[in-house]
């Protein structure tokens, strides 16, 4: 959410593209130093299970958190450390899932990218790629039903998790209700190791809009500005009441699928699955630089700037990691171990 | 004034809309069709804009449920049949049966399935899958076998913030009638002594309550006198009931019309048998369908399902023990 | 399948669009006298459970099954006893799955529309709609993997039916591994009683085949002529090896969904929840008295042989119901009730 | 030599495929990359062709398997992990595992389901679900615990005529060895007696086949014998060589790290009060995972699922009785 970066901006002065794109490079810096840690702690084994990042993919992420209003539902996904940040998820909320401390929004029960909170309008995805969309349309839809105007709900995915049976129902029950959807593609080339030739066939996955009914665009997801606009334009489109928006970006994933896939990893690894072509396409330029070089050359802040901004993130993360570090760990004896609300309805096996 | 099972769930889902603005119900054909059972016949009317046509899609139907309920909604999911649910499973377990527990943020949804068995139904218009959603944690599965349960239990259904699957079986939709709708009715969670007696306990719970009253009546001719426990709730699993019925009479038989395997009788029994073991005069007993899928022709699907005849045999076998 | 048809034809003679527009004609006949036989037998009691009719959707349906081959593939639907018959299912065994005879394919173990001969390449529908068209999927790609080429896999769905996750995901595999599937959508304006408008939003279901990248076709689904061209080129294009081929249909439901939904027989329902512009639009017309009327206007064939034929079927499904009544019912005590081939592994539950 | 519970899966695999033309496998990045786990490692090049990348489709993909099957083939379909599988579920229950009662075509395919907990494995990366398969007709469930019933069983479930669910436990993958493949093995079916004893019947499967191995030692140290019984397939489920055990022991616990409303557990246990009454000489119990999400922290994973610890603690309960 742009405002809540903006908070120190006299109230009733106009947000420039300089404001914004600062704003959103910003949240593309803090997601990147953030994921570039969680990588560390992996390495160190800090961290159990999985560590997904976003390397690559912040351009876009950001702009779709960075276009949403704090009232508006937001369903990141594994590669939206951006998004999240600029959605108004604290970076110590993060951490406190990545290392499962007990006084993090998922309490170590859930971790890693598996973090939200549902009534801040921030939904915390389940693995099942696809199956947030729908349970985005319900919030929208519910607040119709309220009578609550002008909410939009964002929800990103990959390329290969359009070949789910949960996208396509979700999409379509959108299209149907005309609620004001923004469903974000990151078509990063591979869905894990699998290239999109054997994900699907349509030259573009913007054409998938046309059989659904719904508006599509198309962006450079590598470019900033690029992703601020279109994105924007797809968030102003729902919000106006104009029915789901399909917007389909084009890009790198510059990491692995998971820190894991070492394999996966085109930016150090020796042979990998990654078809080497598309690295040096302009589809494998790092968003990050591709911004840098964006706001230097606009002037609109210089390198020095750039710097300080970097080490004062680092040092906020560090900070953020110490603290969560000397967080309580979830103790088993304390656990409520229920599974629903209603505790006078939950069993409890004793064994 | 006479009124069915089937109509009691309608009558509860328009009183849940009258008192509860936050009710609203989705399903394929509910709208002015008023649903393939009719079970929300003239609700779209009396509710305009509460009671939606959803497309042929159980997954987005189950998702957009729970997607509401975070809103602070109270959606009633209708399954055109129980069999069908299963498109949507992936959402009714993995994510409304788990949003509490990861987010501490409830999920007050109701997924109506109309379930069982029924003459010429065949393998996937007929199946009883409690079991299956039982299974797994965060979910509140529920077994009416009755016209009053059925309603007051579908209002529990809707009050209660947690994800309900709620088994409405077809078999009894018509046939079943009842006097008039309850005032009052024990809460979920509690089982019911249908029928009480000293010589076994039989424990049954929806359609099967049915068959094993009607064996009762057989096997009263022959001077037994037996106990059904409807169990109304298969999870949470009233235990206590159970245990205590079987206290009195020492034996033991549980009956469903689901398959055998993993079946609310082997959870009965491997707790009765664990908790109240010193109660059993004699080996505790189950009779289920057949593991097979549900046959089409009224000759095997009699033969498949539990019916009072093979209720009273099996228990004809324990008595004599 | 026109070849069982055309059996008495000498070889080598090819055939014209007459003998094949006549063949499909008598396939739809005798699809239109057989559901009207079940028909009646269901308000005379006769019947189990339910009967699903394909009224005013033969002339699509016997397309279908006219242009398949023997060692084709067929996965039809609940209205598709026109295509049935023509890819050669007889009479007898559909009459014995309606009534449950432990002669028929099903020995009464499944029912009515539930019906096939999958080692005979003719698949029978589960009822989870969507749910066949990955197994044609796969049947195809097992015939690819086995070096059999020129086959092709048909199946058919309605308009509700694409609303399905299966319906995507198989759609998208088959395009994925270019298989020979010609997917068929009887977009029959309603599915139960819920109009397309909350179905789907795309002005056409042929729009869908963008998003697929598969080609489509569209036709009026009440012209015999018409389905049998634009079928048969689909299946042609498919067994050419041009990729799944989609086509759609438009067409009008003229009877219940099933015989219990007598509101939705817009032909003898007072009040019938089917929008009675429907019926009087092209659409609504009876493809078979359109079939019918054609022949005559072509002199193809004369009223008098019209009649004859329709005698013949009828007199030939009411030998075939009077035979399938002497057959034995299934009985419990002879039936094998083990779920899995492999007897050995089977568990017995004694009660 | 040292051979992994992963590799022996891979091998068999290999094996498969070079031995039946009719073997194919199909999932989600099985193919030049060699799948999540490497368990297809090299295959694809080994077999060109015949180890397919699917893409993120696993309802199509099971279908995609039945019409092989139907025309012949012996498809394995790898599910990335076992809770996925849950989007393919209507195709396994209601497609593969009713086709061979409702048309004597059999159906032989091999679902692989990487399954089970492992730390930081968290909601959707661990779950065991085994019983919902189980619960269903029409299907094989099997759940290897041991390096050499990996092998064997996975090469058994491509040549039986029937849909088979292979829980490969990911917990044991890398750090489960033997010294070689077994060139023969129990069939399919038959359980394992993994430890003699004569004081108490530990039923387990699968990972948790080591928990009671360890408990039981940890136990021998105290002076019990405990007789541990590995299930190897839930479904079918040996009950004789349990009700034998139990014969000798008196004693029974059951131990699954699937959750507890109808598992595994409650079904041996049902079983064998139902069979084996009077062979138990104190109350059957069982231990099961909790009722809740499997956690993502290790120190609520630990208390979530049943360890070497909770087991002995369990067993030490009942032979004190
Ligand atoms: C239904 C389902 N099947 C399989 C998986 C396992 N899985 C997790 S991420 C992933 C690849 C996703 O690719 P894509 O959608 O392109 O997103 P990307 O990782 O490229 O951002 C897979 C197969 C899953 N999460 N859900
Ligand atoms: C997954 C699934 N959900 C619900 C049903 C119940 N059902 C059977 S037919 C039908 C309507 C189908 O409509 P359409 O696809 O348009 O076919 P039509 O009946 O019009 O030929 C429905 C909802 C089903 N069979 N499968
Ligand atoms: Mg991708
Ligand atoms: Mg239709």
């Amino acid at each position: 959410m742009l405002q809540t970066v903006l908070d120190a901006k006299p109230a009733g002065e106009t947000l420039t593209a300089r404001d914004t794109t600062l704003a959103a490079y910003r949240f593309m810096l803090r997601a990147r130093v953030l994921d570039d840690k969680f990588a560390a702690l992996y390495r160190a084994g800090k961290i159990h299970g999985g560590v997904f990042l976003g390397r690559g993919q912040e351009a876009l992420s950001a702009a779709v958190g960075i276009s949403l209003k704090k009232t508006d539902v937001f369903a990141p996904l594994i590669r939206d450390a951006a998004g999240r940040l600029a959605f108004g998820e604290t970076i110590l909320d993060a951490v406190r899932t990545y290392l499962g401390s007990s006084q993090g929004p998922m309490r170590g029960r859930d971790g890693n990218v598996h973090r939200g909170k549902p009534l801040e309008g921030y939904f915390p995805m389940i693995s099942h790629l696809g199956a947030m969309i729908s349970v985005v349309n319900g919030a929208l839809f519910a607040r119709r039903m309220k009578g609550i105007s002008g909410t939009v709900g964002a929800t990103c995915l990959g390329d290969g998790a359009t070949s789910t049976g949960a996208f396509h129902e979700a999409l379509n029950q959108a299209a149907v209700e005309k609620l004001p959807l923004v469903m974000v593609l990151a078509d990063n080339q591979y869905a894990y190791s699998t290239p999109t030739s054997r994900q699907f066939v349509c030259d573009d996955l913007a054409d998938k809009a046309i059989g659904y009914g719904v508006e599509s665009s198309s962006v450079d997801g590598t470019d900033l500005a690029a992703c601020l606009k279109t994105v924007g334009n797809a968030v102003a489109k729902a919000r106006a009441g104009e029915g789901p928006q399909l917007v389909v970006a084009k890009l790198l994933r510059l990491c692995g699928h998971g820190e894991h896939d070492a394999d996966g990893d085109i930016l150090s690894a020796k042979q990998s699955y990654i078809d080497p072509k598309l690295k040096n396409s302009p589809l494998g330029r790092d968003c990050l630089k591709v911004a840098e070089e964006f706001l230097l050359r606009e002037k609109w802040t210089d390198a020095a700037t750039l710097a300080t901004w970097r080490s004062e993130i680092v040092i906020e993360i560090e900070e953020a990691v110490a603290q969560v570090r000397r967080e309580p760990a979830p103790d088993p004896y304390d656990e409520k171990w229920l599974a629903i609300s209603s505790a006078h309805l939950s069993e409890m096996h004793e064994e | 004034m006479s009124i069915t099972y089937l109509e009691a769930i309608r009558e509860a889902q328009a009183h849940a809309l009258r008192d509860d603005p936050r009710v609203f119900i989705y399903g394929q054909d509910v709208g002015a069709f008023g649903g393939a059972f009719k079970a929300t016949k003239n609700l779209a009317k009396e509710y305009p804009g509460r009671v939606l046509d959803s497309p042929i899609s159980e997954d987005a139907m189950v998702g957009m449920a729970v997607g509401a309920a975070i809103e602070g909604m109270r959606p009633i999911i209708e399954m055109q049949f129980a069999d069908f649910s299963i498109v949507g499973f992936n959402q009714i377990v993995n994510q409304a049966a788990t949003l509490f527990w990861r987010t501490n943020v409830p999920c007050p949804i109701t997924v109506r399935l109309p379930f069982g068995g029924t003459e010429g139904g065949g393998p996937f218009h007929s199946q009883s899958i409690e079991a299956i959603y039982a299974h797994y944690p965060g979910l509140v599965v529920l077994t009416p076998a009755t016209v009053e349960d059925a309603y007051s239990m579908l209002l529990e259904a809707v009050a209660i913030d947690d994800p309900v699957i709620f088994c409405e079986h077809k078999f009894l939709y018509y046939h079943l009638k009842a006097e008039k709708l309850p005032s009052e009715a024990l809460p979920i969670g509690k089982a019911r002594i249908a029928r009480e007696g000293r010589d076994l306990t039989v424990v049954a719970y929806s359609a099967m309550v049915h068959e094993a009253l009607e064996a009762a009546m057989e096997l009263a001719a022959e001077g037994w006198e037996i106990e059904v426990v409807d169990l109304r709730s298969v999870k949470p699993l009233d235990t206590d009931t159970v245990i205590a019925s079987v206290a009195r009479t020492g034996r033991l038989l549980c009956v469903g019309e689901a398959w055998p395997w993993g079946g609310v009788t082997a959870e009965v029994i491997a707790r009765v048998a664990s908790e109240g073991f010193g109660l059993l005069d004699v080996p505790p007993q189950r009779l289920n369908a057949k593991d097979t899928p549900v046959p089409y022709h009224p000759n095997l699907w009699m033969a498949h399902r539990p019916t009072a005849r093979a209720v009273a045999a099996a228990a004809r076998k324990i008595l004599r023990r």
